[in-house]
C-alpha cells in the first residue's frame, strides 16, 4: 500500500500503542556534546557503532527477541529519552530555550503533552498554531487562541501540515544534482556551500545577477535578511512569485488607490458580501481569517446576519454556501462587476463618487440590461444586487478572485471591484490599507520578466525558495529552458521536487517545525515559528544557508556577523517589534513572553478610507458579446491541495473535496446539462469511475476523468490545479493532471479562467475514488432549512423536530457530565478542517485511493453535501456527520461480546480490543459512522510516519471496528487536570479536535448536563435536532437547523 | 464410574427365534400370560404393542426431559440475569441491565438444549448403553429375525419347562443361553 | 394395531411388501459394503478440490483480513451472511422432515428422514463456518461464548449474534443427537453383518445396541422427545436467525413478519435441497424402491404450499412498505424491485414465487428431471432472497450519502463456491459409510406394507415400483 | 476389583491433564515471576530495601504522569558520581554514561498498549507500589508478582469502589 500514512506499530492480537518507536529523537539525544555543526544529524551518527547496534535493537522484531515485547518496551526507553532529549536540547549550540506555552507544564513529563506556540508554515496565510508535542515528537497542529486573525481555528490543510515533517520522502541530506544527466546525488553541507560560493563569486566577477526567486515571505525578519543578503552584489534581485497569485488584486490596488498592496478585508463587519469568483472560505489569501469573520455575522440568533451573493462560473466551496448563487461564464465577471457600479453610479447615481467623471465614463458602456444579456442572467438581476448593496453600503463587500477572471480581465475586475467598494463607503471599513495583508505579495510580471532575463544569460546565480516554478508556470512561459541558461541554482526546497531536480544543487531548507522564524500576515500582527523539534533530516533552514554564505563571502552587511539566524531574528525583534510594542518588561521577557503567546499585537494606524484614483479606470476593457456556448476553461484551487505544495501529504490527498468529495484526483467538471449534451455520465453511486476526456486548450491539453457538477455554468469546464506532480514524493506523484499546464501566459500575466478549450470524449475510463455518489438527502429527516425571513418570524421555522418520543423502557440516569454536541448547518461551510484534525488527533490511517475505491475510508468524521432544488444550480448543505452518540445506541445492543458500550457519561465507547469484527454494529447504525478495518492499516514500512501518532489513542489493528470517540483522550485529559487542580471541569476546557480547528465555530461540544454550558443551551434551542429523529436513537449530538438568508426557502 | 467395558452379570436362560413380528406378538403374550417374568424380546426394529404384550413398564425418560429442559430454561435465563444485571451491569444502547424480551431466545435455547442432551444421556442410563460386553445372541436379531428371551430366574427355574412352553409359541428355533 | 390406519387414508404403500427384512438390510448397506464406484469418486474429487480451494481462500483471507472481501463501508455484510442463512435454511428441512413429520405420524418419512438429517447437520456445519469466516478477527470468536474468563467479562445477551450461538450450537447438538439415536439401531445392523475391524467400529458406533425390547421402549420414548423438542427448536432457530435482521433496525430488516417468513423460507429451500440429493440419491446408490415418486411428490407439494407462503410474504411486505407510510421502507422496498440490484430481486421473485407453480399439475410434480431442475431453481432463488434483504436494505439505507454498492470479489464466489464443496464432501462421505436410509423404521414399515398386502391383496400392483 | 478402580481412576486422570494443561495455559499469559537479567545488575534491595530510597525519588514521574519511568542517567549518577564508584557494575554505568548511552534497561512489567493505566491517579490515591509490583525493595532481581490482567484489575477496582467503565482504561 504505498499511500498509507500515518499509522502504527498495531501488533498481533494487541494493538500497537501509538507510541512511535525512538528513531530520530532518540538517537539525537546520543550525539556527543559538542557536534560540529548547528544541526545534530543522523548522517554523522551513522558511523558510531554504539548507535548503530541501540538502532538495530531498537527496530528489533518480536519473533527475534521473545523476552521483548517490541512497542511498548521502546516506548518506555523512548520515555526515559524524553527528559534527556530535554537536557540534550540544552546541550544545542547555540544554546537555546525553547519555551513552553503559558498554560502548559513547566517541563516535559514523559506521558504529558507540551504545546508551543508557533505559527502554521504550510501556506502564507501564517495562521497562528500550537504544537502538540509527546516525548519531543510534535502530534498535532492547533490554531493558536491567541491569534488576533485566526483565533485558534486552522484549515484542513493547517491540521495536515505535521505529517509534512515526517514525510519519509523528505530530503535527508544536501544534494548535489549534476544537471546534464539529472542524477541526484547526496552531498555535504561543505561542499554545498564551496560550489555556491564559487558561483556567487564568478556570477560577481561576471557582472551577472543574483537572484532570488521565492513565494511570498510573510517573515519581515527574512525580508531583511535576504535584503541585506542580496545587497552583497552587485546585481541582485528579489522575484516573488506565487502559484496562486494575487497579483491582479495588488497590481488593481495600486491603480486605484496608489499603493501596491493587498489590502485587509474584515468579514465580520459586513452585511452583505459578493464575492465575484472570490473563494474566500476556502482557498483564499486567509481562508480560516475569514471564514472566521464570514460565520461570526451569520448567527440567526444574534437578530443579524450577513447575506451572501456569489456570482462564479465554477462550484467553490464559497459559491456552495452563497444565499444566492449566480452562474456566470468567467469572461463575464468584469462586466458584471462593471454592471453593478453602472446600476450605483450611472443609472441611478448615488453617493459621492457619482460625480467622477472619469469612472462614470468608464462605466457608460455597461448598462445593467446589456451586460444580464450578455451574460445570459434573468433581466433586473443587477438592478436588484446593486439596490442591495447601495441598501448596505458601509457594511457591505464585494470582493473578486483575482483568477477568477479571463488574463485580460484579471486586472480590470478588481479595479472594478475596487469603484464598487469605494462608492459604497466599504474602503476604510471592511477594506482597510491600514492592516493591509502581507499574505500574497507574488507578481506574475516580476516572474516573467525574471524567465527573459534569465534567458537571455543575466542571471549568474538563481536561488528558488518556496516556489516551484518547473511545476506551477505554464509550459508556454518555457522556465525549463530558461533556467538551463543559468549556469548555477541552488534550491532550498525540501525535497527534490520539480525545480529542484532541474537545479545544480539542494540545500533543504527545514521544516517549520524545525526553524525559527516569524510572520507579519497581516499589518500589525506579528508572531514566531520556534522548532519543536530538532531537524529530524540533516537539513539547514534556508536563512542559515543565506547567512553562512555571507559569511564565507565575507561582504555586504551580513559579512562581518557571527550571529545564528535565531540570533539574527531575536536581535531583529529587539530592535523593531520591542520597540513598537511598547512593553513595559526588559527585553528577554518580552521575547520569552512572545514566544510562550506565539503572537504580539503592534499598534497599526486607524484604518481610513483611500481616496479612489479616478484614472485607473482608463483604460478598462470594453464590454464583451454575449458568448456562443463554446467552452471555456476554469482553473480553480482545490481545497486540500490548494498549489500542490503538499501533494505528497497522504491525510491532505485523502480528504475529499468538499465540492465534489473525490479524493486523490482532480478531474474535469462539467454542468449537467453539458454532460448531457456531451453524452457523459461521470462517476456514480455504484460505478466510481467516469469516461476520460480530452481537454485541448490549443497550446496544452491534458486527458482526464470527468465529473458531472451541478452548479457549473454549462459553458465551463473546471479543473483544479495542483494535481500531476511529478516529482513529489511516492505519495503525491502521479495523482491526477498538472492543470498548471492548461494556464495561459499573456502579457505578463498568467490567465487561469476563461481559456476557450474543446473537449471530446477519449473513449477511456479511469477510476474516481469518490466517497459520497448520492446527491440528495431525498427529502429525508436529515437536514432541516429555513430562511432567515421565517426564522425571524419562527425560530423553530422549518425544524420538525418532535421532542421526546414514547419509549418501552426508561431511559438510564447519567449523574455526572453528560458529553454531547451541537453542530450548526448554518455555520458549517463545508471546509473539511475538522476531518483531518481528527484524523491526526485520533491517528486514522489514510488508507489511498485503491482502497477508497473499495468503499472502505476511514474517517470519523465526515461532511456529508446534500443539493437541493434545480441541479443545474443547486442549493447545498454540508453536514458534517460523526458518531452520535445515540442514548439508544442501536449498535451497542448488537455486539455480542460488548465491545461498544455505553459510558456513565454518555459516551458511546469502543473498546477496540475487546472487538471480533463482526461489523453488525456498523449495519445496525442509521448514521453509518463506524469505520472497519479491512486491512491492517497500521503496518507502515516508513518508521518515521509513526512518530506523528497520539499515544494516547490505540492504533487500531486488522478486523475491528472504529469510530468517533468524541475525543475520549481529550475528554479524560480534561477530567484530569481539573482534578489536579481540584476544581470542576468548566465548559470549553474539553475540545474535541473537530471543535478546537471549526474556523466556523460550527461545532460545539460539551457537558449536556450543565445548564450553564453552550452545548446544553444549543441542544434545547429553537433550531435544534437529530438526525432521523423518529428512530429514537437520542442522539448526543443536535444538529442546527439551516438558515440561508433570501426570500422563499427555495429559490 | 460407568464402565462400558466392564463385564456384566452373565446371561443366562432360553432364547426363542421367531421369523415374523406377528408370531412374535402372538408369542409375547403368551409368555406374559404364562407368567414368565423379565422376559425379554429381541427385535431389528420397534414393533409396536410387544411392551404391552410382555408387560414392560412405560419408560420414565419424559420425565427427565421435561425437568431437564426446565432446569435448563431456568438456568439459562439466571445466568443471563446475573450476568447481565449484576456481575457487571454494562449499559447496552439504554436497554435495561434485565431487558427480558431479549433474554427470551437464549432461555428457550437453553432449555432445549439441556433437556435433549439430558434425554440422550437418560437413553443411555436407562438402556445401560454404552454396553460391549452383553453378547449378541444372534447376528439376525438385527436384521431379520426377532426373539423372545426368558431369563433363568429363582429356584423354582425348571429349563426344560420352559424350552416346552416356547416350543408352543411357534418359535423356529430354541437356544439355551449360558453367556 | 393402527397401522393400517394410513391404507384407510388412502396413502399408497410406502414400500414393496415383497421386500424382506433382510433385503432391506442389504439393501441398504449395499453402497456401504461395496467398493466406491467411479461416480462417486469423481464426485467426491471434485468436492475435495472445491474444499481445497476454500481453504486457500481461508488462508488468504486470514492472513490478509477480510477486505478480500468486496464488502464496503454501507455493505458490511454480503455474501457471508447471506451463506450462512442458505445454508441454515437448506438444514431445516431434515429436522422437519425427522421431528415435525414423526410428530405428525407421517410414515412416509422413513425413506428420507435419515438423508435429510444428515443434510441438516452437514448444512449447519457449513452454516456455522460463516458465523466464524465472517468475523473481522476469527481466532477471537470464542470471546462469543460467555465462559468464565480472567477479564471478568461475559457477552451482550441482548445481542442475536450471541442468540445465534446459542441457537445454531443447540441446533446442531441435538440434531446430532437426534440423528446418533436414529442411527443407533442401524449401525448394530451393520455390526452384525459385518466382520473384522467393520465389525469393531460399527460395534463402538452401535454402542452396544441389542435391540432388547426393554431398550427399545426407552429407545421410542426418547426418539418422542426429542423429535418434540427439535420441533420447536427448528422453529425457534430459523426466527433467531431472522432476528438478526428483525431487531435491527435498518429497512428491509426490521419486519415483524421475518421469523415465520424465514422458517416457510428455510423449509422451502430445505425440502428443495433435499429433493436434488434423493433425486441423485436414489439413482446413484439404486435406492428407488425406498425413496418413491410418492415420497417426492409429497415433497414437491410442501415446496409448492412454502413456495406460496415465501411469495406471499414478498406481497406482505411490499404491502406494509406501502401501508406504512414510512418513506424509509417504501424507498427500500421500491429500491429492491427498481434499484441497482433489481436483477437479484426478480431472480429470486421468478425461481422463489414463479417456478413453483409448476407443482400444481400432478404430471409434473411426478416428473424426475423437471423436479430437480426446479429444486435447483428454488435453491438459487432462496440464496438470492437472503443476499436481496442482506445487500439491497445494506448498500441504501438511511443516509443517501454513504449509500454504495457491493461487487463481490473471487474471494466471496470463492467461499460460495467452497461451501457447496464443504457440504457435499460430507454427505459423499455420509453416503459411502452412513446408511443413508433409516434400516430399522423402513422395516416397521415393511410390516405395515406386508400386513396391508395380506389384508387387501389387490393393494399389490399399486405399490409404486419406478 | 482392580478394572474397576481403573475405570473410576481414568477419566478421573483425563480431566485432571485437562484441567492441568489448560490453566498452564492460561497461566502462561500472565507472566507472574518474569525476572529477567538486567544489563546491570541493578539491585531494589539495596537501594529502595537497606538504603530505604523512597520509589518516587527514581521513578519521580508516577505522581505526574501516566509513566512511572526508569530514571534518567543522571539520576543514578546523582549518587554513584561518589557512592560505590569502585565497584564494577557502578563503573560500567559511569562509562555508559559519559558515552552518552543509556542503560538497556529489560522491561518487567508490561500492559498491552490497547491498555491506558495512569500511574499518577493511583498514587494519588495512595496505593502502595507494591500493591502491584510486589515487595521490589526486598528483590535484588526485580520480579513480576501480579498477574496484570484483566481480572486483577477489575477486581481491585471493585473492591475499591472504582471505575468499570471500559473507556476509562481503553480508549
Amino acid at each position: 500500500m504505498s499511500h498509507v500514512s500515518g499509522t502504527g506499530n498495531g501488533n498481533g492480537s494487541g494493538n500497537g500503542h501509538a507510541n512511535g518507536k525512538p528513531s530520530e529523537p532518540a538517537v539525537i539525544r546520543l550525539e556527543p556534546a559538542a557536534p560540529p555543526k548547528y544541526w545534530t544529524s543522523l548522517a554523522d551518527l551513522a558511523g558510531d557503532p554504539a548507535v548503530r547496534d541501540l538502532q538495530s535493537r531498537e527496530f528489533r522484531t518480536p519473533s527475534e527477541d521473545p523476552t521483548e515485547v517490541p512497542s511498548r518496551r521502546d516506548f518506555l526507553k523512548f520515555l526515559g529519552a524524553g527528559a534527556a532529549f530535554a537536557a540534550a536540547g540544552c546541550a544545542r549550540k547555540p544554546v537555546e530555550k525553547i519555551l513552553p506555552y503559558l498554560k502548559a507544564p513547566e517541563d516535559v513529563t514523559p506521558g504529558n503533552a507540551v504545546y508551543y506556540a508557533t505559527t502554521c508554515g504550510e501556506c502564507p496565510a501564517a495562521c497562528g498554531a500550537l504544537v502538540k508535542t509527546r516525548e519531543g515528537r510534535p502530534i498535532k497542529l492547533e490554531g493558536n487562541p491567541d491569534h488576533p486573525l485566526t483565533q485558534g481555528r486552522l484549515c484542513a490543510r493547517g491540521q495536515g501540515a505535521v505529517l509534512n515533517l515526517y514525510d519519509p520522502d523528505r530530503l535527508k541530506s544536501p544534494v548535489v544534482v549534476d544537471r546534464a544527466t539529472r542524477a541526484a546525488s547526496a552531498g555535504t553541507w561543505g561542499e554545498i556551500d564551496k560550489k555556491a560560493i564559487r558561483a556567487f563569486q564568478q556570477a560577481t566577477e561576471q557582472g551577472k545577477a543574483v537572484v532570488l526567486l521565492s513565494g511570498t515571505i510573510t517573515s519581515p525578519s527574512t525580508l531583511a535578511l535576504t535584503h541585506d543578503f542580496l545587497s552583497t552584489f552587485p546585481a541582485a534581485e528579489h522575484v516573488v512569485y506565487d502559484a496562486v497569485s494575487n497579483d491582479a488584486l495588488a497590481r488593481a490596488q495600486e491603480l486605484s488607490y496608489g499603493e501596491r498592496l493587498v489590502p485587509g478585508y474584515n468579514f465580520d463587519k459586513a452585511d452583505l458580501i459578493i464575492s465575484l469568483g472570490a473563494d474566500f472560505l476556502a482557498t483564499w489569501l486567509s481562508p480560516v481569517e475569514f471564514a472566521r469573520g464570514y460565520s461570526r455575522r451569520r448567527r440567526p440568533e444574534s437578530g443579524v446576519m450577513n447575506r451572501l451573493v456569489i456570482l462564479e462560473p465554477s462550484m467553490s466551496l464559497t459559491g456552495t454556501n452563497a444565499d444566492q448563487r449566480i452562474r456566470v461564464r468567467p469572461e463575464d465577471l468584469y462586466p458584471v462587476a462593471m454592471a453593478l457600479a453602472h446600476e450605483l453610479l450611472v443609472r441611478e447615481p448615488r453617493g459621492g463618487m457619482a460625480g467622477d467623471a472619469g469612472v462614470v465614463q468608464a462605466l457608460r458602456a455597461f448598462p445593467a440590461d446589456g451586460v444580464e444579456t450578455t451574460a445570459g442572467l434573468p433581466q433586473g438581476t443587477l438592478t436588484a444586487l446593486a439596490n442591495e448593496l447601495w441598501a448596505a453600503r458601509g457594511r457591505s463587500l464585494v470582493v473578486a478572485g483575482p483568477q477568477a477572471a479571463p488574463a485580460a480581465h484579471a486586472v480590470a475586475l478588481q479595479v472594478a471591484v475596487n469603484i464598487l467598494n469605494s462608492a459604497l463607503g466599504n474602503e476604510g471599513v471592511t477594506v482597510t490599507a491600514a492592516t493591509a495583508s502581507r499574505q500574497s505579495q507574488g507578481s506574475e510580471e516580476a516572474m516573467t520578466r525574471l524567465v527573459e532575463r534569465m534567458r537571455s544569460g543575466d542571471v549568474g546565480v538563481l536561488l528558488v525558495q518556496g516556489a516551484n516554478p518547473a511545476y506551477t508556470l505554464p509550459t508556454a512561459v518555457g522556465f525549463a529552458e530558461a533556467l538551463k541558461r543559468v549556469p548555477f541554482v541552488v534550491s532550498f526546497a525540501e525535497r527534490l521536487d520539480e525545480t529542484a531536480s532541474l537545479a545544480d544543487v539542494v540545500a533543504p531548507d527545514a521544516n517549520f517545525l524545525e526553524s525559527w522564524n516569524d510572520h507579519e500576515p497581516r499589518r500589525g500582527v506579528r508572531s514566531l515559528t520556534q522548532p519543536a523539534i530538532s531537524p529530524l533530516v540533516d537539513v539547514r533552514q534556508f536563512q542559515e544557508s543565506l547567512l553562512a554564505w555571507a559569511r564565507y563571502l565575507g561582504k555586504g552587511p551580513l559579512g562581518a556577523s557571527t550571529a545564528s539566524w535565531h540570533d539574527w531574528l531575536k536581535e531583529r525583534w529587539r530592535t523593531e517589534v520591542y520597540a513598537a510594542a511598547d512593553a513595559a518588561a526588559p527585553f528577554e521577557i518580552f521575547w520569552e513572553g512572545s514566544l510562550r503567546t506565539g503572537v504580539v499585537a503592534v499598534g497599526t494606524p486607524a484604518p481610513s478610507a483611500r481616496p479612489f484614483r479616478s484614472g485607473s479606470t482608463a483604460g478598462l476593457p470594453e464590454p464583451g458579446t454575449r458568448a456562443d456556448g463554446s467552452l471555456t476553461l476554469v482553473l480553480y484551487t482545490p481545497t486540500s491541495m490548494y498549489d500542490g505544495r503538499s501533494a505528497n501529504n497522504a491525510w491532505l490527498q485523502e480528504v475529499p473535496d468538499p465540492v465534489t468529495k473525490i479524493t486523490w484526483d482532480n478531474v474535469a467538471l462539467i454542468s449537467p446539462s453539458r454532460a448531457k449534451q456531451l453524452g457523459l455520465t461521470g462517476p456514480t453511486e455504484s460505478e466510481l469511475s467516469s469516461e476520460v476526456i480530452l481537454v485541448d486548450a490549443g497550446h496544452a491539453k491534458v486527458e482526464i476523468p470527468v465529473h458531472v457538477q451541478p452548479g457549473l455554468h454549462p459553458d465551463v469546464v473546471a479543473i483544479a490545479i495542483g494535481y500531476g506532480r511529478s516529482a513529489a514524493g511516492r505519495v503525491g506523484n502521479r495523482v491526477g493532471q498538472n492543470a498548471f499546464m492548461l494556464a495561459q501566459a499573456t502579457g505578463g500575466r498568467i490567465g487561469t479562467a476563461g481559456i476557450s478549450v474543446k473537449v471530446s470524449n477519449t473513449g477511456r475510463r479511469a477510476s474516481v475514488a469518490m466517497t459520497q455518489g448520492h446527491q440528495s438527502a431525498e427529502n429525508r429527516p436529515i437536514i432541516y432549512e429555513t430562511t432567515f425571513a421565517e426564522f425571524q418570524r419562527d425560530p423553530r421555522a422549518g425544524n420538525e423536530s418532535h421532542g421526546t418520543l414514547p419509549s418501552m423502557w426508561t431511559r438510564h440516569k447519567y449523574a455526572g457530565h453528560k458529553w454531547g454536541m451541537a453542530i450548526d448547518l448554518t455555520s458549517c461551510i463545508g471546509c473539511s478542517a475538522c476531518m483531518v484534525a481528527c484524523r491526526s488527533e485520533n491517528n486514522i490511517p489514510a488508507v489511498g485511493k485503491k482502497i477508497i475505491l473499495q468503499g472502505r475510508e476511514m474517517d470519523w468524521i465526515r461532511i456529508d453535501r446534500y443539493y437541493s432544488g434545480d441541479p443545474e444550480n443547486p442549493d447545498t448543505v454540508h453536514q458534517a456527520m460523526l458518531c452520535q452518540h445515540c442514548e439508544n445506541a442501536p449498535c451497542e445492543t448488537v455486539c455480542p461480546v460488548l465491545a461498544t458500550t455505553h459510558s456513565s457519561e454518555g459516551l458511546n465507547v469502543q473498546t477496540y480490543n475487546r472487538c471480533v469484527g463482526t461489523r453488525y454494529c456498523s449495519n445496525n447504525c442509521p448514521y453509518k459512522v463506524r469505520r472497519f478495518n479491512w486491512w491492517e492499516y497500521s503496518r507502515v514500512p516508513e518508521k518515521s510516519l509513526r512518530l506523528v501518532l497520539n499515544p494516547d489513542v490505540t492504533v487500531r489493528t486488522r478486523g475491528i471496528m472504529e469510530k468517533c470517540t468524541m475525543c475520549v483522550q481529550r475528554i479524560r485529559d480534561g477530567k484530569e487536570k481539573a482534578k489536579a487542580l481540584g476544581v470542576a471541569v468548566v465548559d470549553g476546557d474539553i475540545q474535541t479536535a473537530c471543535m478546537q480547528t471549526c474556523p466556523t465555530d460550527a461545532i460545539v461540544f460539551g457537558d449536556l448536563n450543565d445548564p450553564l454550558s453552550r452545548v446544553a443551551k444549543l441542544a434545547k434551542n429553537d433550531r435544534g435536532y437529530h438526525v432521523l429523529e423518529e428512530l429514537n436513537t437520542l442522539p448526543s449530538i443536535t444538529y442546527q437547523t439551516k438558515v440561508r438568508n433570501r426570500e422563499e426557502a427555495n429559490a | 464410574m460407568f464402565n462400558p467395558f466392564a463385564k456384566k452379570p452373565p446371561l443366562r436362560g432360553v432364547l426363542a427365534l421367531y421369523d415374523d413380528p406377528d408370531t412374535l406378538l402372538t408369542a409375547a403374550a403368551q409368555v406374559r400370560a404364562h407368567g414368565f417374568t423379565g422376559a425379554d424380546a429381541y427385535t431389528p426394529y420397534a414393533v409396536h404393542g410387544l411392551s404391552e404384550a410382555l408387560g414392560i413398564k412405560k419408560s420414565w425418560i419424559p420425565f427427565v426431559t421435561l425437568i431437564m429442559g426446565l432446569s435448563g430454561a431456568g438456568l439459562g435465563l439466571y445466568f443471563q440475569i446475573w450476568t447481565s444485571a449484576y456481575d457487571w451491569p454494562i449499559n447496552v444502547g439504554g436497554k435495561p441491565f434485565i431487558s427480558l424480551p431479549a433474554f427470551i431466545p437464549i432461555t428457550f435455547e437453553c432449555g432445549v438444549l439441556i433437556g435433549g442432551t439430558m434425554t440422550l444421556a437418560a437413553l443411555l442410563v436407562a438402556c445401560g448403553l454404552p454396553d460391549f460386553s452383553t453378547p449378541v445372541l444372534d447376528r439376525s436379531l438385527t436384521n431379520d429375525r426377532f426373539a423372545i428371551f426368558i431369563p433363568e430366574s429363582g429356584r423354582d427355574w425348571n429349563e426344560e419347562r420352559t424350552l416346552q412352553f416356547l416350543k408352543g409359541t411357534n418359535a423356529s428355533e430354541l437356544r439355551v443361553v449360558r453367556a | 394395531m393402527n397401522e393400517p390406519m394410513a391404507v384407510a387414508l388412502g396413502e399408497p404403500a410406502l414400500i414393496d411388501s415383497r421386500k424382506s427384512f433382510g433385503d432391506v438390510s442389504a439393501d441398504v448397506a449395499s453402497p456401504i459394503e461395496k467398493k466406491p464406484g467411479l461416480l462417486w469418486k469423481v464426485a467426491f474429487g471434485i468436492t475435495l478440490l472445491l474444499v481445497g480451494q476454500f481453504a486457500v481462500e481461508v488462508f488468504l483471507q486470514l492472513r490478509l483480513g477480510i477486505g478480500v472481501w468486496g464488502l464496503n463501508h454501507p455493505v458490511g455484510w454480503a455474501f457471508d451472511i447471506t451463506n450462512f442463512v442458505f445454508w441454515i435454511g437448506i438444514g431445516h428441512a431434515g429436522t422437519l422432515i425427522s421431528a415435525i413429520l414423526h410428530l405428525f405420524r407421517q410414515r412416509w418419512r422413513t425413506g428420507i428422514n435419515r438423508s435429510a438429517e444428515a443434510m441438516t447437520i452437514f448444512a449447519v456445519m457449513t452454516a456455522g463456518l460463516f458465523p466464524l469466516l465472517h468475523l473481522g478477527r476469527t481466532w477471537f470468536a470464542y470471546w462469543l461464548v460467555p465462559y468464565p474468563n480472567w477479564r471478568y467479562l461475559w457477552v451482550n445477551f441482548r445481542s442475536p449474534l450471541v442468540w445465534d450461538v446459542f441457537a445454531v450450537s443447540t441446533y446442531l447438538t441435538i440434531s446430532l443427537c437426534f440423528w446418533y439415536v436414529g442411527l443407533v439401531p442401524d449401525f448394530a445392523t451393520l455390526r452384525d453383518r459385518s466382520i473384522g475391524w467393520k465389525r469393531g467400529i460399527y460395534g463402538l458406533l452401535s454402542l452396544g445396541w441389542r435391540g432388547s425390547e426393554r431398550h427399545w421402549q426407552h429407545y421410542e420414548r426418547a426418539y418422542m422427545m426429542l423429535a418434540g423438542l427439535s420441533t420447536p427448536l427448528v422453529l425457534s432457530v430459523h426466527s433467531i436467525v431472522s432476528f438478526d435482521f428483525a431487531t435491527s433496525l435498518l429497512p428491509g430488516w426490521h419486519t415483524t413478519i421475518f421469523p415465520p417468513y424465514f422458517v416457510a423460507g428455510a423449509i422451502f429451500s430445505g425440502f428443495a435441497m433435499v429433493v436434488t440429493l434423493l433425486v441423485i440419491l436414489r439413482k446413484v446408490f439404486k435406492m428407488e424402491e425406498y425413496v418413491t415418486l410418492h415420497h417426492l411428490e409429497n415433497m414437491n407439494k410442501i415446496i409448492l404450499v412454502t413456495g406460496m407462503m415465501v411469495g406471499y410474504a414478498y406481497a406482505t411486505e411490499f404491502f406494509i412498505a406501502i401501508y406504512s407510510g414510512s418513506q424509509f421502507e417504501r424507498f427500500t422496498f421500491f429500491n429492491r424491485a427498481g434499484g441497482p440490484y433489481a436483477w437479484a430481486y426478480w431472480t429470486m421473485v421468478t425461481c422463489n414465487v414463479i417456478v413453483p407453480q409448476l407443482f400444481w399439475f400432478k404430471k409434473l410434480r411426478r416428473n424426475i428431471a423437471l423436479m430437480f431442475v426446479v429444486s435447483l431453481l428454488v435453491n438459487v432463488g432462496m440464496w438470492f432472497e437472503r443476499f436481496t434483504i442482506i445487500v439491497t436494505s445494506l448498500h441504501r439505507d438511511f443516509l443517501p450519502s454513504i449509500w454504495g454498492y457491493y461487487r463481490p470479489t473471487i474471494y466471496d464466489w470463492s467461499v460460495l463456491v467452497g461451501s457447496f464443496g464443504f457440504f457435499f464432501m460430507w454427505f459423499l462421505l455420509f453416503c459411502r459409510f452412513f446408511p443413508t436410509i433409516s434400516i430399522a423404521e423402513v422395516k416397521s414399515v415393511l410390516w405395515t406394507a406386508k400386513l396391508n398386502a395380506k389384508a387387501d391383496p389387490k393393494r399389490l400392483p399399486e405399490a409404486e415400483h419406478v | 476389583m482392580s478394572s474397576l478402580t481403573g475405570s473410576r481412576l481414568l477419566p478421573l486422570l483425563v480431566v485432571a491433564v485437562l484441567g492441568a494443561g489448560a490453566w498452564a495455559f492460561l497461566d502462561s499469559f500472565s507472566n507472574i515471576g518474569y525476572a529477567p537479567t538486567q544489563p546491570i545488575p541493578f539491585s531494589h534491595k539495596i537501594h529502595a530495601g537497606t538504603n530505604k530510597i523512597p520509589c518516587l525519588y527514581c521513578h519521580s514521574s508516577a505522581e505526574r504522569s501516566r509513566h512511572a519511568t526508569i530514571p534518567a542517567g543522571n539520576v543514578c549518577m546523582n549518587c554513584h558520581t561518589v557512592v560505590a564508584t569502585d565497584k564494577p557494575n557502578i563503573q560500567k554505568l559511569t562509562s555508559l554514561y559519559q558515552s552518552n548511552q543509556v542503560v538497556p534497561w529489560i522491561r518487567v512489567h508490561r500492559l498491552p498498549d490497547y491498555v491506558y493505566f495512569p500511574h499518577k491517579w493511583h498514587v494519588a490515591k495512595g496505593i502502595a507500589c507494591q500493591q502491584c509490583h510486589g515487595a521490589v525493595e526486598t528483590m535484588d532481581v526485580v520480579k513480576q508478582v501480579q498477574p496484570l490482567k484483566m481480572g486483577w484489575c477489575i477486581g481491585c477496582h471493585r473492591q475499591n469502589k472504582a471505575t468499570q467503565e471500559c473507556n476509562a482504561c481503553h480508549m
